[in-house]
């Protein structure tokens, strides 16, 4: 069966290793596999890799390789094509090397067993590895592929040679990408598409009229707003999950002083934990979730949602919407008439990303904080927050290992280049303790030590409201009554769990 | 056979119908020439484009009757008409430049013309149309009928038009001004060719102009109108020659004569006499009080001009067109030097040579012993910017038309920093307006509000209050009528005596120049072919040229001009 | 009488042209609607405090389920409709006047000097025209846009938007200006009494605009008409390209934009309201310009 | 003609020159292009090293010489999104822009036309008004709204034109065109209405007035006066003289209506310049940005030539003998 979807951007490289950007490795995740793969669940299961397990006498990873995998050109896979994978994916060229920070080894110890050697124990590992891909080293190396292309393109660009169920067979960067089953694929196919056509369509109006006229089978996202009508019309239904991306506000904790203020001009206020709670208190999330999302979010706690590992379930309670008890801790703060202050936020980023914005607006008012509300597109929204040119802003944050790790990493700990780390921690929230606590579970290998410690760090940030979570984002998408799919959490779409009827 | 009776056209306006024409009545026999004379305004064209059925939108035939023949003109389907149009009655324009369609060939014109009314094939209406342009005399008609209109002089234009008209035999045609646009030579040439068509083809025409000189020369019968109706008509020599009706005669009083030198016109109606009003007396008083210096003659002394022709080539610079050679001219102090000459001889472009308006490429110009320096180099605050005013041709675009006549006339006395009290100013302009013979309160109208003599009265005042020495009239006449003309003509005689003023007076009229002028110069293709005291050159033309221009203007019979 | 009417002739034409007077009458009430928009409109959507989410994408009153307190509806913040629509109509009309003015004022005065001292000037200016007109007015924006941001501190770039806007859309206006004037002006160059300002050795300042000027605002006047709607529709497509006005100060193109996204969603009014609004302002503001060039043309007089 | 032609190519290059000057200017306003092409994950030492390596640290007149020489030496440069060479990339995109664009515009005119014919011709007819007052609500309804609108009723209500994207294309030389089949042409139909409306308003009322006056004048009073058919006259005579002025305008225009390609590509998905150059934006694409920016002003600089090279066509008056 041919199935014909959409999505809102094109992949823009074939190349597993040249961009770490969710449009590529979902879509390359359909043609090229890692060791490991995540499940419906998002479960961590073996993939080229039948089985790791930890080294003895060193940190790092032992995996043993699948035997009998061949590519798409006919070619046996083998721990050569790993390493020659890893030594490709973390070149400088390569836009995924973070990946391997922690790796300062990879070692083949025969043709199907390859050890991957760490810095220091990585309980987490090889779930931080389901993205990478393994290339063929003969195909990559004969088509002077053998390193991502940086600024001009190579052969893997454009072509593709995985291990994966599906092959390219043809592409129109921009217009149509057309996939064919893998004939020799080592697993059993779950699905019976003969033929996956897919086209980017960036206007959300055209995509869901594309998707109601008939012409594509499924489509993902879809408005918030227009899933009443999709599910009104006959033949068609919507797939609603929650994503594991938790939308935040954030604060300049570092500035003295507010930039945008108009009042406040001397001090800067979010410093002071009370008025961060206040603001916190003021949000209405049910009223966002009622009328801008219609009831499709789920409230936020913590900079993960629940279900996520390291999830922390002792602190799963957020300020409830409470203006008097924001007004009250905005006078006890010393600002019983509120101030003013700057808050930047998306407009093409996130869902209704600009009508959070203006309501969060709205009700920051309704208790005296009165926020100079600016909006723009993201191509230079990330610039801005580098230049710590905000004094509240609107984040996103989908942990990219399905951790509470990678946002303690990321978000919470203090900057620091050098260590790489905080390097998203744009208003430099920073709390020894959290930074001590960082490596300590990074290398817990006993996931109840392990949880403990995310807890501490869980209530120290929510004691000093280092971020306002509001929700976690609503993952939507649409498709033709017909079409059998699963909708994974973290927006992946899989050819090879669909079945058309 | 053409019968016109009681007929009245009305155009609806925005504010109600306004009668263009009404009662008129009108016959014009096969064969015949009839002329249609009258003021501008008098509704000539109206009578013709109600009889060929193309009155301009919105205008209507209100009543009386048509009769072409046996077919009453006025009772026919808006069809019917169009097929009778072209058939039997055909219509010439007075511009031959606008009249021919510029993207088509004079061939498809004629063809489509032919074709429409008769079964001819292709081939025959192309055989027949080279006939007649062969018959109405442009040679080698049968490669020159695939040029377009552009490719053809004004004169042979107007002949394809002819040809246009006569293509299909009709039994009329009204002819509207055909030949004001022309240069006598052609003017003559078409006139005779219209005189010879109704002679052997017995076509009816109906001859409208202002030119009582052309009507005297070709029509068999004349009608007069003015303000929409007839007032006289008759066979041309009693009407012309023996004018029953007093507006005739007043008309025919004002035509200047070519042959004689008279000293002022004769104006049809009672107009205002310069100067009379106690305010114009201040006027004058001013103008004279800045005569202290005397009168200023100009010399020219081998002036030449060239336009550089627009560049086709990367590799040819094209020759420059030379649109003045040579020229050398003396205008005496306090005279009138007459320049005659057709159209595009350089008339106008001697005129901006001297007032700085071109730069000539070379020779020297003279204003009173001074040098005029040439156009690019002349400075704004230059005296002679103030010392030669100029009177143009077309008063309807020398006034700004957004500016009231106090703004246009107060602008030289603050300008050249006459009068500094704008209280004076106004008092002045206002007297100058009386001065040229017009109302004081007119001050606060715009132009647009204003006939054409009197807009010209207005001109004549601005130039007038720049204390000019010199003044060059640029055929400030032609756009006039008969009548207005001699009102004008009179008015700048007596100003250029009464203070003293040296005047270039242009003209292509030899009739006008021989009027004003004391000296005259005949001007053709950029060069002087003939300068000399204006009763000489007139009584005894030295130049071929001269002789054939003095030739072919149309003049009235000197027996028909009442005692001057 | 007829006097009278002959000397207010614009007036009797307009008094009998039953077109020019409804839209001259829906342009007025828009206008007024939105200069005085602060004292109508029941809330001010600028005030954050004033709305609420709760009253959010309340339906028109002859829905079911509307509090007629809005009568046409809130949007999804909560805003209502009329509110917004007023002061949306305010600031799309500030930018395209200003827009305009300035097009005019820059595109009037090149073409006026272009035509005057034609040459070397001349192709100059028009080259720079075709510059402007190859590139694209979103592109313009965006130059401008992205200038302002390189240039301004921070603090005052949101307040710029509607300056930065409105130079966007006057830079991609101009243009018409300069060639119309520039056309006009070589028409009148070749008029006498342009001919005799030059020669009394006038200053060219004066002799363009005291004396060529008022004889070209006719045609100047009917673009000044046609270029306002085509402001107002430019700005609500900068809007839809994203680089238009923030949503929290919208202007009708920003409305429409925003209600863009409702489009399927059953709140029909938060898109449809504002545009049918647009619409009507565009389409009597385009009539009357009609009308203009209807009293300015001479073959009609 | 040959010297009049090379003239305007010289001044065309100046044009483009500049062009290619602003464009360039505004780019480093746009936004930050290596955050755009680098993960979350990325840090910053690589953020910075990439760069460097694209030259993004030079001076701006550094750049942007490097920019105009490789172009001049036929070297676009790659995208920084896709890697390829944007040549080809914007190549690939011409015809779709440029099919639609013509179609447009062909659209405009062959209903432009004979309505401005029309309505010249019965000024006061209750169908004219009826078309002006419909043409006048086409042209104040925005772009995008009209796009939607004809999506949702000719492609999901009615379902009888596809909602999006460009199908039945066929390989013509290097050329991909959609002109050839049937399914060409129902992809092309609604973008190329929408991109038309506003192109034939205003070439009916362009039309419209010029016929008006142009029915005023002496040729074809003198054309009536003899008895030209009045079809012919309307036609062959009148239509033939509006051409000019008209020409002019739908010259110039055809540059904007390249320009609102890319409003009307966006909301039709149609894989032309525009949307490249919309995801350009977003991805600060700074090279390709640049390119079609040259591109649409060679576009415009060689539609204007052609408009020049019509008139001469049109009107034999312009037509120099001596060449
Ligand atoms: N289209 C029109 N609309 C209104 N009034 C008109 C129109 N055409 C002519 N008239 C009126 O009819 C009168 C006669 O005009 P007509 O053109 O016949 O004069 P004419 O004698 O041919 O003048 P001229 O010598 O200037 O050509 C004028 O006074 C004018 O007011
Ligand atoms: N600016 C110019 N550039 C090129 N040629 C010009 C220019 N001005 C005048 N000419 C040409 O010079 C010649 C003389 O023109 P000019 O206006 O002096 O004639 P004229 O005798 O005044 O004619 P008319 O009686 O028609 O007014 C004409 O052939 C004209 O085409
Ligand atoms: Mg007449
Ligand atoms: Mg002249």
């Amino acid at each position: 069966e041919t199935l014909r979807w959409a999505s809102t951007t094109d992949p823009q490289t074939m190349d597993p290793h040249a961009v770490n950007s969710a449009p590529v490795l979902s879509f390359l995740n359909n043609i090229y596999e890692g060791l490991v793969r995540r499940g419906k669940d998002m479960s961590i299961e073996p993939s080229l890799a039948t089985s790791w397990e930890p080294l003895e006498g060193e940190n790092g990873w032992r995996f043993t390789l699948r035997e009998g995998v061949t590519f798409q050109d006919g070619s046996a896979f083998t721990a050569e094509d790993v390493l020659f994978s890893y030594q490709r994916a973390s070149d400088e060229a390569a836009d995924v090397r973070s990946w391997f920070a922690p790796v300062t080894d990879v070692r083949v110890v025969d043709e199907f067993t390859i050890d991957f050697v760490t810095n220091a124990p990585n309980p987490l590992f090889p779930d931080s590895i389901a993205n990478f891909m393994i290339l063929d080293k003969d195909w990559a190396e004969g088509n002077d592929a053998a390193l991502p292309a940086r600024d001009a393109e190579n052969f893997a660009t454009m072509n593709v040679n995985g291990t994966g169920p599906f092959t390219l067979a043809g592409r129109d960067p921009g217009v149509r990408t057309v996939l064919v089953p893998h004939e020799g694929w080592w697993d059993e196919a779950e699905h019976n598409v003969t033929e996956g056509v897919f086209t980017p369509i960036g206007n959300a109006a055209t995509g869901l009229a594309a998707l109601l006229s008939g012409e594509i089978d499924f489509i993902q996202p879809i408005p918030l707003q227009d899933v009443a009508q999709v599910e009104g019309r006959e033949g068609f239904r919507v797939l609603e999950g929650e994503e594991t991306r938790v939308i935040m506000f954030g604060f300049g904790h570092e500035h003295d002083t507010l930039l945008y203020s108009t009042d406040v001009t001397d001090v800067n206020p979010f410093q002071d934990p009370r008025v961060r709670l206040a603001a916190a208190h003021a949000l209405d999330i049910d009223s966002i979730d009622r009328v801008l999302f219609r009831g499709k979010i789920e409230a936020a706690s913590q900079l993960v949602p629940a279900g996520i590992s390291g999830y922390s379930e002792a602190n799963s309670d957020r300020p409830a919407y409470d203006p008097d008890r924001a007004r009250a801790l905005l006078a006890e703060a010393g600002y019983p008439d509120g101030f003013s202050f700057g808050l930047k936020c998306t407009n093409d980023r996130y869902i209704n990303d600009e009508a959070l914005c203006r309501a969060a607006a709205s009700m920051f008012a309704a208790v005296g904080l009165n926020a100079e509300l600016s909006t723009g597109p993201v191509r230079d929204y990330w610039p801005q927050l580098r230049e710590d040119d905000f004094d509240m802003y609107l984040l996103g944050w989908s942990p990219g290992t399905f951790d509470m790790e990678h946002p303690i990493r990321f978000l919470m700990h203090s900057q620091d280049d050098e260590a790489r780390l905080g390097s998203w921690n744009f208003g430099n929230y920073s709390n020894a303790r959290v930074d001590e606590l960082l490596p300590m579970i990074q290398q817990e290998i006993d996931p109840a030590a392990r949880q403990a410690m995310i807890d501490e760090v869980v209530a120290i940030t929510q004691e000093e409201v280092a971020y306002i979570p509001l929700y976690t984002q609503p993952l939507i998408w649409a498709a033709k009554d017909n079409v059998d799919l699963t909708q994974r959490a973290d927006n992946f779409f899989m050819l090879r769990w669909v079945t058309v009827n | 056979m053409l019968v016109i009776k009681d007929l009245a056209v009305k155009f609806p306006s925005r504010f109600g119908d306004v009668t263009a024409i009404a009662d008129v009545d009108m016959e014009i026999r096969p064969g015949e020439i009839h002329g249609l004379v009258g003021e501008s305004g008098a509704g000539k064209s109206t009578v013709g484009a109600a009889v060929i059925g193309l009155l301009s939108q919105p205008g209507y035939i209100a009543g009386g009757e048509i009769t072409l023949g046996e077919t009453d003109l006025r009772a026919l389907s808006p069809e019917a008409a169009h097929r009778i149009r072209g058939d039997r009655i055909s219509m010439i324009f007075q511009d031959p430049q606008t009249s021919l369609n510029p993207l088509m060939t004079i061939e498809d014109q004629l063809v489509e013309t032919i074709q429409a009314h008769s079964d001819a094939t292709h081939s025959q209406a192309v055989t027949r149309a080279v006939d007649l342009l062969e018959e109405i005399g442009i040679k080698n008609a049968a490669s020159r009928i695939k040029a377009y209109p552009h490719q053809f002089s004004g004169g042979m234009r107007q002949r394809v038009v002819i040809a246009l008209a006569i293509c299909t035999d009709p039994e009329l045609i009204i002819a509207d001004e055909p030949t004001t646009a022309l240069d006598v030579a052609v003017q003559s040439q078409v006139l005779a060719l219209i005189q010879r068509l109704a002679r052997e083809r017995q076509i009816a025409f109906m001859l409208i102009t202002h030119d009582i000189g052309v009507i005297a020369q070709v029509a068999d019968r004349v009608t007069v109108m003015r303000k929409g109706r007839v007032m006289e008509t008759g066979e041309t020599q009693q009407v012309l020659g023996a004018p029953d009706h007093p507006y005739t005669q007043a008309l025919m009083d004002a035509v200047p004569p070519l042959d004689v030198k008279i000293d002022r016109f004769r104006v049809p109606e009672e107009a205002p006499i310069a100067g009379e009003g106690p305010t114009g007396n201040v006027a004058e008083a001013w103008l004279l009080e800045g005569q202290r210096s005397e009168m200023l003659g100009l010399t020219l002394d081998h002036l030449t001009v060239q336009f550089a022709a627009p560049r086709t080539s990367l590799f040819r610079t094209p020759a420059p067109y030379v649109a003045l050679d040579d020229v050398s001219l003396t205008v005496r102090p306090g005279t009138i030097m007459g320049l005659v000459g057709e159209s595009g001889s350089g008339k106008s472009t001697l005129a901006k040579a001297i007032t700085g308006l071109v730069s000539p490429t070379s020779g020297t110009m003279q204003l009173g012993g001074d040098d005029l320096p040439y156009g690019k180099t002349r400075g704004r605050r230059h005296p002679s910017r103030q010392l030669i005013q100029m009177v143009f041709q077309d008063p309807y675009s020398s006034l700004n038309s957004r500016h009231t006549i106090a703004d246009i006339l107060e602008e030289p006395l603050w300008f050249y920093g006459f009068v500094s009290d704008a209280r004076e100013r106004r008092r002045l302009a206002a007297a100058m307006l009386e001065l040229v013979g017009m109302a004081p309160e007119a001050i606060d109208k715009y132009p647009h509000q204003f006939s054409g003599g009197q807009r010209q009265r207005v001109a004549v005042a601005r130039a007038l209050l720049a204390r000019p020495r010199f003044l060059i009239c640029d055929e400030p006449t032609s756009a006039l009528d008969v009548s207005i003309q001699a009102e004008i003509l009179n008015l700048l005689k007596d100003l250029q005596s009464t203070f003293g003023l040296s005047v270039l007076f242009i003209s292509h009229n030899l009739s006008v120049v021989r009027q004003m002028a004391d000296d005259t110069a005949v001007l053709r293709a950029g060069r002087i072919e003939e300068v000399g005291p204006t009763e000489d050159l007139y009584e005894a033309p030295q130049a071929d040229y001269t002789r054939e221009l003095l030739a072919l203007t149309p003049v009235m019979p000197k027996a028909w001009r009442r005692a001057g | 009488m007829r006097d009278w009417l002959k000397r207010y002739e614009p007036v009797w034409l307009f008094v009998h042209s039953p077109a020019a007077i409804v839209a001259a009458v829906i342009a007025i009430a828009i206008i007024f609607g939105a200069v005085f928009a602060p004292w109508i409109a029941q809330v001010d959507p600028y005030d954050l405090s004033s709305f609420s989410l709760f009253d959010g994408l309340l339906p028109p009153v002859w829905e079911d389920g509307a509090n007629p307190k809005y009568l046409l509806g809130t949007d999804d913040q909560g805003r209502d409709m009329i509110s917004s629509i007023l002061y949306g109509a305010r600031l799309s009309l500030v930018i395209g006047i200003s827009a305009l003015t300035i097009a005019a004022v820059l595109g009037v005065g090149l073409g006026l000097a272009a035509g005057f001292y034609g040459g070397r000037f001349d192709a100059v200016v028009m080259r720079i025209a075709d510059v402007q007109l190859a590139l694209p007015a979103i592109l313009t924006a965006l130059l401008i846009d992205g200038i302002a941001r390189g240039v301004l501190p921070a603090s005052v770039q949101q307040d710029v938007r509607v300056a930065v806007l409105t130079l966007a859309i006057a830079l991609s206006l101009w243009v018409n200006f300069a060639r119309t004037a520039r056309a006009s002006t070589f028409v009148q160059m070749q008029k006498e009494y342009v001919q005799a300002a030059i020669m009394m050795g006038q200053r060219p300042v004066r002799i363009m605009f005291v004396h060529i000027l008022p004889n070209i605002l006719g045609p100047l006047l009917v673009i000044m008409t046609v270029d306002l709607a085509s402001a107002i529709l430019l700005e609500a497509t900068l809007s839809f390209l994203g680089i238009g006005l923030p949503a929290d100060s919208p202007s009708l193109g920003t409305l429409i934009r925003i209600g863009m996204q409702f489009l399927l969603s059953g709140e029909w009014w938060i898109l449809w309201i504002p545009t049918l609004f647009l619409v009507a302002l565009v389409v009597s503001i385009n009539i009357l310009g009609d009308f203009l060039r209807d009293v300015f043309n001479p073959r009609l007089r | 003609m040959v010297y009049f032609i090379l003239k305007r190519l010289v001044q065309s290059v100046f044009v483009m020159l500049a062009v290619a000057f602003l464009a360039f200017s505004l780019f480093r306003f746009v936004g930050d292009p290596i955050s755009q092409m680098t993960g979350v994950e990325t840090t910053v030492a690589d953020q910075e090293r990439l760069r460097e390596d694209l030259g993004l640290n030079d001076p701006f007149v550094v750049q942007f010489y490097r920019f105009t020489t490789d172009m001049l030496q036929g070297d676009f440069g790659f995208s920084y999104r896709t890697r390829q060479p944007v040549a080809d990339m914007i190549a690939d995109r011409i015809p779709a822009t440029l099919e639609l664009g013509v179609v447009a515009l062909i659209i405009s005119l062959i209903v432009g036309i004979p309505a401005g014919v029309y309505t010249a011709l019965r000024p006061r007819g209750v169908l004219t008004q009826g078309i002006l007052l419909t043409t006048l609500v086409g042209v104040s309804i925005p772009t995008f709204v009209i796009g939607i609108m004809l999506i949702f009723i000719f492609g999901v209500q009615l379902g009888w034109l596809p909602t999006f994207g460009r199908n039945g294309t066929v390989q013509i030389g290097g050329w991909e065109s959609s002109l050839f089949t049937v399914q060409g042409w129902r992809s092309l139909i609604l973008p190329a209405v929408t991109l038309g409306v506003y192109q034939l308003t205003l070439t009916m009322r362009l039309v419209r007035a010029e016929m008006m006056e142009v029915m005023r004048s002496d040729y074809i009073r003198f054309g009536m006066a003899r008895g030209v058919p009045m079809g012919r006259l309307h036609y062959r005579h009148a239509l033939a003289n509006t051409m000019v002025p008209v020409i002019t305008i739908i010259g110039l225009q055809f540059g904007g209506v390249i320009a609102f390609s890319i409003v009307t590509e966006s909301v039709f998905q149609w894989p032309g310049m525009g949307l490249l150059f919309l995801e350009s934006i977003r991805f600060v694409d700074i090279p390709v940005m640049g390119v079609y920016l040259v591109v649409i002003a060679f576009f415009f600089v060689l539609v204007n030539l052609i408009v020049d090279l019509l008139y001469v066509a049109i009107d034999p008056r312009l037509r120099v003998k001596d060449l």
